[in-house]
C-alpha cells in the first residue's frame, strides 16, 4: 500500500469515529465526543482506542488477530445496545464514503481498499455474532451457577 | 416533626432580614422625602438644563476635566449661549457649597465621594483655614 | 499525494445535530432482554396487592383498572402530603445537568431518557400538570404533560431501569435522588398492578418462608448444615453453626443467598470459620433467614413487611444484639429504614464485641453491626491470626456496593480487612469507587435473565473500571460486600472482562485465617490449591 | 423554540414597561402598583411553599453519605462528608449553599491527552453558578442603598469593596460584570451542550432572560442611559415607607428595571427558583447519618400485615420438626 500519511490517517479516522457517533441519538452523540475520560465515557472511550487502530491496520498489514481485537471493543457494546445487527456492524461500510472523500488523488488504490472494508465488515460481523451468543451463553451461566449449589447437595446426598 | 420549628424559624429570619427596609423604615420614621438643598441666591440659571444636570452633572465634570487637562480649552458654552469658565471651584462652588448641595444628595442616594476632592479643596474649608 | 488533500480542519468537520422534537413523546417499544416479566398473578394476590391479572409489558392492552388515572393521581397526592423527598424533589430541580452523565445506564445505554433529570422528568411533567397551579393554568408551557397510557408504559419501562444506586444524587446540587423518585413512582405503579415478578416472587417467598429463594426450614438446615460439612473437609475443623437457638447472645442474619448460591457461599463459609474461630455464642434463624428485602423495590410498606421478622425473631429468641452480613440492599434497609420501620429495639443490648469488648457505639440504637465492622475491629485488636499468603493467587480489587456506599459509608472498614487478609489489592480509578462508586447495573430488582441486556448496558461503567485494573494489574478477583453483586457480576465480567471472578470480603478473610487446631490446609475455600504452600512444596 | 418565545416574551414585557414609563397613568401602576404586588406574592408564595413542604413529613432517615461514617474510633471518619452530628450537618449544609460543594464534586482537574491539565466544563459549571448567585447577592444587598435612609455603612462598605478597580465613574462594579458574564455563560451552556439542551424547558429559558434583562437594564442605568438616582430613591423609599411616590423625571429605563424585577418576584413562587429555599430542605443533606444511633420517627407510621413467627411455624410445623430445629409448641 503506497504511503498513507498519518494525518491522513487521522483524518479518517476522525471521519469514522464522528459517523459512527452519528448512529447514536443527538444530544448523546455529543457527550460521546467531548467526554474525554474513559471512566465517565466508556462508549466514546472504546471509539477513541479502536478506531486509529482499525485505521492502521486497513493501510497497513491488516493483521487479522489485530483487526478482530480492535473492532471487538467497539462491536461488543453495540452488541447488547439498541441497534439491529445491521445497524451494529454497519458502520465499517462508512469508511467507504469517508475514503471517497478525502483520498482524492487517482493514486490511491480505492479496489483494494474496498476489498478490505468487505473484509472488515465480515470480520465486524464475526465479532457481533460472537458477542450475540455470549450474551446467551452468560445467561446460562448465570442459571447454572443459581443451579449450582443445589445440585452440589443433591449429588454429595445421593453419593454420602 | 421537631424540624418544622427549625424551618418556621428559618423562614421568619428569612422574612425579617428580606424586609429589613420596611421595618427600617418605620422605625427611623424615614419618608420618601428628598433632601432640601441650598440654592444659589444670586443665580437662577445653571450651566445646563436641571434634568441634565439632575442625570449627568458627572458626566459634565469630567467632560470639563478632559477638556481643560488634555486640550487646554477652559471656556464652556451653555445650552443658552452664554459662557462660562470650566471650573470646579470657581463656577461650580462660587454657586454651590459642598455641604449643602453637594454632599446632601450624595449622602441621601448613597452615591460614595467622588474623588473629586482628591486634588480639589472645598473653597468653604478653605476659608475656614486661612485665618 | 498529500497535496491532493483538503486540509486537516477541513476534513474533520463535523456536524452533530440534536433532536428537535424533544423528550415528551412518551412512546416505549419494549423490546427483549431490556424489561424485566410482570409479576404472576399467584405472586400479587398472595401478597395481597392490586390488580392481579396475566399481562405482558409488550401487550397493547395492559389490563389496568379502569380508574386507573384517578388511582395514580389520587396516589401521587397522598405521597405528596407523606414524604417531603417527593415534594421537594418535584419542585426544585434548576435542570442544570450535573446529574447527566451520573447514571450507569445513561453511560451504558446512551438513551437520554436514562439520565436522572430526565427519568425524573418523566414523573415531574405530569406532577407540575395536576398539582402546580402554573402547570394547571399554562400546561405544557410550564412543563406539564398529560397523564396517559403511554405515560404509564415509559415510566415503568425506565423506572425499572434505574437501580436505586444514589450516584446522582451525589453530584446534585440540591440532593435530589433519583432512588427515591424510583420507590416512590413504583409504589404508584403498583396500585394499579403494574409490577415485575422478579421482585415480587422473591418477596411472596420472603413473607412466606423467611427467605427470597422460598427455601423451607429444613432446606435452610441442610445448607447450613451442607455448609459444615464442606468447612469440615477443607479444615478439619467441625465448627458448630446453631439455628433458632434460644438464649444465643447473637442473631446473624445474611442474604440468603449466602446459602444457595455461588459464589457467594465461599463468604458463607467465611463466616462460619470466623465465628467458630472467635467463639461466637451466636445463631442463624430459619425464620428470619433473610437479611436482603425485595420489598425496598416494590414499595415501603412491603419493605417494613419483609423486614419485620428481624425484630420479631431477635424478640423471640432473646439475643442481645443482631449481626449482618455481607449484603447492599439489606443494610440499607437495616441502617436507614429498619428502627424506624419496626423499631425501637429496646428489648436488645447495646452491641459490644465479645471478643475484644469494643462498644459498637454507632449501633446504639438500631443493635446491629455490620459484619465488617466486627472484623476489622477484631483485626485491630490483633485476635486474628492471618497469614495473607493464601491468598496470593487472587489480585484484588473491591468494588464498594451502592448502598453500603451511598447510604451508610461503609467505605473503610473493608478495605482495611483486605489489606490484612491479601498482598496483592488494587483499587480501581479514583472516580468509580468509594462514593462515586458506579452500580453493577443489575439492582433494584433488574437483576433477572430476561433483563440481560440492559443489565450489560448499566454495567458498562464498572465493568470498563474493572478492566482498567485487569490490564494494569492483572486484577483477577474483584471482591464486594453485596449479594447482588455476588449474584450478577459474575455475568456481567464475564461478558465484559473475562478473566475476572468475584468473591466476598470474608471468604478472603477465612483463606488467610489460620485456625487453632486445623488440619494441614491445602487449598482455600473454593478448592484451588494454597500458593504458599505449592511453593513451600517446590522448596 | 422555547428559547426565543421566552425571550420574546421578555422582550415584549420590557418593552411595555418602557412604552408605560413615557406615558401618565401606567407610571403609577408600573411604579407602585406592580412592585408591592410583586413583594406580596413573593413573600407569601415562598412562604407557602416552604410551609408546603414543611407540612409534608419526613418518614424515613435518608441522608446521602459522601464519605466514611464514623463507626470504629481508630478509623479515619469524613465528619463533613458523612456527618453524624448536628454541627457536621450545618457545615455540610454551609459548604453546600454558600460554595455549592456537591456541585463542586463534579469537577475535576485530569492529566487527559498527554501532560496538559485540563478542567472539564463542569468545572465552569460550578464556577458560573457560583459567581452568579454570590454577585446576585452582592447587587441585592447595595440595592439597599436605595431603600434605606439614611443609607447604612455596610452597604456602602461593600460598594466601596465592589469598586475595587476604580475604572472610571461612576465607579465601575466587578458584580455587574460577573453576573452579566455568568449569566451569559449559563444562557450558552444550556443552548450549546445538547444535554442540558434537551432537558431545558420554557420556564428554564424564562427565568434566565429575565434575570438577564434585569441585569442589563440595570448595567444600562448606570453606565450609559443615567437615570435621576435621587429620584429613583424617592420611589424605592416611598415604597418602603409606604408613602409611595413616582415623581416625574423618572426615566423609562428605570420603569423597564422595576417592572422585570417585579415579574421576576412573582414569578419565583410559581418556578423552580424556589430552590433557594429548598435547598435547606433537602433530606438526603440535612440529615446526619446516624440512624443506627439514634431512632427516627415516622410520625404518619401504620401497622402492616406481616407473617408471625407462629404462623410461620404452624404453616411448617412438620418439616420443621423433621428437621430436629426446636418448636415453641410441638
Amino acid at each position: 500500500m503506497p504511503g498513507i500519511s498519518p494525518q491522513t490517517q487521522q483524518a479518517i479516522s476522525e471521519r469514522w469515529r464522528a459517523a459512527i457517533i452519528q448512529t447514536y441519538p443527538g444530544l448523546t452523540a455529543e457527550f460521546l465526543r467531548q467526554e474525554k475520560d474513559p471512566f465517565r465515557n466508556p462508549v466514546g472511550a472504546a471509539l477513541r482506542e479502536g478506531i486509529p487502530c482499525l485505521v492502521a491496520e486497513l493501510f497497513g498489514a491488516m493483521d487479522p488477530g489485530k483487526v478482530s481485537q480492535a473492532l471487538e471493543g467497539i462491536v461488543r457494546i453495540r452488541a447488547i445496545q439498541d441497534f439491529s445487527p445491521k445497524q451494529a456492524v454497519g458502520f465499517v461500510f462508512e469508511l467507504r464514503d469517508i475514503l471517497r472523500d478525502v483520498l482524492r488523488a487517482p493514486e490511491a488504490p480505492l479496489g483494494e481498499l474496498h476489498k478490505r472494508i468487505d473484509e472488515m465488515a465480515l470480520v465486524a460481523f464475526d465479532v457481533f455474532m460472537r458477542c450475540r451468543e455470549q450474551v446467551y451463553e452468560v445467561r446460562l451461566s448465570e442459571a447454572r451457577r443459581a443451579e449450582g449449589f443445589r445440585k452440589r447437595m443433591v449429588s454429595r446426598d445421593a453419593g454420602g | 416533626m421537631r424540624d418544622r420549628v427549625w424551618i418556621v424559624a428559618g423562614l421568619l429570619l428569612f422574612l425579617a432580614v428580606i424586609t429589613y427596609p420596611f421595618w427600617h423604615g418605620v422605625e427611623a420614621r424615614a419618608t420618601s422625602q428628598p433632601p432640601v438643598l441650598v440654592l444659589p441666591a444670586h443665580e437662577k440659571e445653571c450651566v445646563a438644563p436641571i434634568s441634565y444636570m439632575r442625570t449627568s452633572h458627572m458626566k459634565l465634570l469630567l467632560d470639563w476635566r478632559n477638556s481643560v487637562v488634555r486640550n487646554d480649552q477652559r471656556k464652556y458654552v451653555s445650552y443658552d449661549g452664554k459662557v462660562y469658565d470650566m471650573s470646579l471651584t470657581g463656577t461650580c462652588m462660587k454657586c454651590h457649597e459642598k455641604k449643602g448641595f453637594c454632599d446632601r444628595c450624595h449622602e441621601y442616594a448613597g452615591v460614595g465621594t467622588p474623588y473629586c476632592w482628591n486634588c480639589h479643596v472645598d473653597p468653604a474649608l478653605a476659608e475656614v483655614k486661612r485665618p | 499525494m498529500s497535496e491532493a488533500l483538503p486540509k486537516h480542519e477541513e476534513l474533520v468537520q463535523i456536524r452533530y445535530d440534536v433532536p428537535r422534537n424533544g423528550w415528551r413523546s412518551a412512546h416505549v417499544d419494549f423490546r427483549k432482554g431490556t424489561y424485566s416479566y410482570s409479576a404472576a398473578p399467584k405472586n400479587v394476590q398472595y401478597l395481597g396487592m392490586a390488580n392481579p391479572r396475566h399481562w405482558r409489558p409488550t401487550d397493547k392492552d395492559w389490563k389496568l383498572p379502569p380508574d386507573w388515572k384517578q388511582i395514580i393521581l389520587r396516589g401521587m397526592k397522598e405521597r405528596l402530603e407523606k414524604f417531603r423527598s417527593f415534594r421537594l424533589f418535584m419542585d426544585i430541580c434548576v435542570r442544570c445537568g450535573a446529574c447527566a452523565d451520573k447514571c450507569h445506564f445513561y453511560l451504558g445505554s446512551a438513551d437520554p431518557k436514562n439520565m436522572p433529570v430526565l427519568r425524573a422528568e418523566l414523573v415531574r411533567s405530569v406532577y407540575r400538570r395536576y398539582f402546580t397551579a402554573s402547570g394547571r393554568l399554562f400546561r405544557g408551557l410550564a412543563g406539564g404533560r398529560e397523564l396517559t397510557e403511554d405515560v404509564l408504559k415509559e415510566w415503568f419501562y425506565y423506572f425499572y431501569q434505574c437501580t436505586e444506586c444514589r450516584r446522582c444524587s451525589v453530584f446534585c446540587p440540591f440532593g435530589i435522588d433519583t432512588a427515591e423518585v424510583t420507590m416512590i413512582v413504583r409504589e404508584l405503579l403498583n396500585l394499579v398492578g403494574v409490577n415485575t415478578n422478579w421482585v415480587l416472587e422473591p418477596a411472596a417467598n420472603c413473607f412466606r418462608t423467611g427467605n427470597h429463594l422460598g427455601v423451607q426450614p429444613h432446606g435452610f438446615k441442610d445448607s447450613i448444615d451442607f455448609a459444615v460439612d464442606e468447612l469440615e473437609e477443607l479444615t478439619g475443623i467441625r465448627v458448630e453453626a446453631p439455628i433458632n437457638k434460644k438464649g444465643a447472645e447473637i442473631l446473624f442474619v445474611v442474604p440468603s443467598a449466602d446459602y444457595f448460591a455461588t459464589p457467594h457461599y465461599y463468604t458463607l463459609l467465611g463466616y462460619l470459620a470466623l465465628f467458630h474461630e472467635i467463639g461466637l455464642d451466636y445463631t442463624f434463624s430459619a425464620y428470619a433467614s433473610e437479611g436482603g428485602n425485595f420489598g425496598l423495590f416494590n414499595s415501603h410498606e412491603l419493605m417494613k413487611r419483609l423486614n419485620n421478622k428481624i425484630y420479631a425473631e431477635a424478640k423471640r429468641l432473646g439475643v442481645k444484639w443482631i449481626l449482618g452480613g455481607e449484603c447492599g440492599h439489606m443494610w440499607r434497609v437495616l441502617h436507614q429504614y429498619m428502627d424506624t420501620m419496626n423499631g425501637p429495639a429496646d428489648f436488645l443490648e447495646e452491641p459490644v464485641s465479645p471478643v475484644t469488648g469494643t462498644r459498637f457505639e454507632n449501633a446504639r440504637s438500631t443493635k446491629m453491626v455490620h459484619i465488617c465492622e466486627l472484623t476489622a475491629d477484631l483485626i485491630h485488636n490483633g485476635k486474628l491470626k492471618l497469614d495473607p499468603s493464601h491468598n496470593d493467587h487472587w489480585r484484588v480489587t473491591f468494588h464498594d456496593s451502592c448502598n453500603p456506599a451511598r447510604g451508610m459509608g461503609l467505605l473503610e472498614e473493608p478495605r482495611y480487612i483486605l489489606r490484612n487478609v491479601v498482598n496483592h489489592f488494587f483499587e480501581m480509578p479514583e472516580n468509580t469507587i468509594r462514593e462515586q462508586t458506579f452500580c453493577c447495573g443489575s439492582g433494584a430488582g433488574l437483576g433477572t435473565d430476561e433483563n440481560i441486556e440492559m443489565r450489560l448496558r448499566g454495567g458498562l461503567p464498572r465493568a470498563n473500571a474493572v478492566k482498567y485494573v485487569r490490564d494494569k494489574h492483572g486484577v483477577n478477583l474483584l471482591t464486594c460486600i453485596c449479594a447482588i453483586d455476588k449474584a450478577t457480576l459474575p455475568t456481567l465480567l464475564e461478558y465484559w472482562t473475562p478473566g475476572v471472578e468475584v468473591g466476598g470480603v470474608h471468604e478472603l478473610v477465612a483463606n488467610a485465617l489460620v485456625m487453632k487446631g486445623e488440619k494441614d490446609r491445602t487449598t482455600d475455600l473454593r478448592g484451588e490449591p494454597f500458593p504458599a504452600k505449592e511453593a513451600a512444596v517446590h522448596a | 423554540m422555547s428559547v426565543f418565545s421566552s425571550l420574546i416574551l421578555v422582550l415584549v414585557f420590557a418593552a411595555l414597561a418602557y412604552a408605560g414609563g413615557l406615558a401618565g397613568s401606567s407610571r403609577w401602576f408600573m411604579g407602585v402598583i406592580l412592585p408591592y404586588t410583586a413583594i406580596l406574592v413573593f413573600l407569601g408564595g415562598l412562604s407557602y411553599r416552604v410551609l408546603r413542604w414543611a407540612k409534608s413529613p419526613v418518614p424515613f432517615h435518608i441522608p446521602t453519605t459522601c464519605g466514611q461514617q464514623k463507626s470504629l474510633p481508630w478509623l479515619k471518619w469524613s465528619w463533613l462528608e458523612n456527618p453524624q452530628s448536628k454541627g457536621g450537618v450545618l457545615l455540610r449544609m454551609a459548604l453546600e449553599v454558600l460554595l455549592f460543594r456537591s456541585l463542586f464534586r463534579n469537577s475535576r482537574a485530569q492529566f487527559l491527552d498527554g501532560p496538559r491539565l485540563r478542567y472539564g466544563e463542569e468545572k465552569f459549571l460550578w464556577l458560573s453558578a457560583l459567581a452568579f448567585h454570590w454577585s446576585l447577592l452582592i447587587i441585592l444587598i447595595r440595592h439597599l442603598r436605595f431603600f434605606v435612609s439614611p443609607v447604612p455603612r455596610f452597604v456602602m462598605g461593600l460598594e466601596a469593596v465592589d469598586g475595587f478597580f476604580q475604572v472610571s465613574a461612576p465607579q465601575l462594579l466587578v458584580t455587574d460584570v460577573v453576573i452579566l458574564a455568568a449569566l451569559l455563560f449559563l444562557l450558552q451552556r444550556r443552548l450549546r451542550n445538547p444535554q442540558v439542551r434537551y432537558i431545558s424547558l420554557f420556564t428554564d429559558y424564562f427565568a434566565l432572560f429575565l434575570l438577564l434583562g434585569i441585569a442589563f437594564s440595570g448595567v444600562l442605568m448606570r453606565y450609559f442611559f443615567r437615570v435621576d438616582l435621587e429620584r429613583v430613591k424617592e420611589v424605592a423609599l416611598g415604597l418602603v415607607t409606604f408613602s409611595p411616590t413616582v415623581p416625574a423625571g423618572v426615566g423609562p429605563l428605570f420603569f423597564v428595571h422595576l417592572t422585570l424585577v417585579s415579574l421576576l418576584l412573582i414569578y419565583f413562587p410559581f418556578s423552580k427558583l424556589v430552590h433557594m429555599g429548598g435547598i435547606f430542605l433537602s433530606p438526603t443533606r440535612n440529615l446526619a447519618n446516624d440512624s443506627r444511633v439514634k431512632r427516627h420517627v415516622n410520625p404518619w407510621d401504620y401497622p402492616v400485615k406481616v407473617h408471625t413467627y407462629a404462623e410461620w411455624e404452624e404453616e411448617f410445623h412438620d418439616k420443621i420438626k423433621a428437621a430436629g430445629l426446636p418448636l415453641e409448641r410441638e
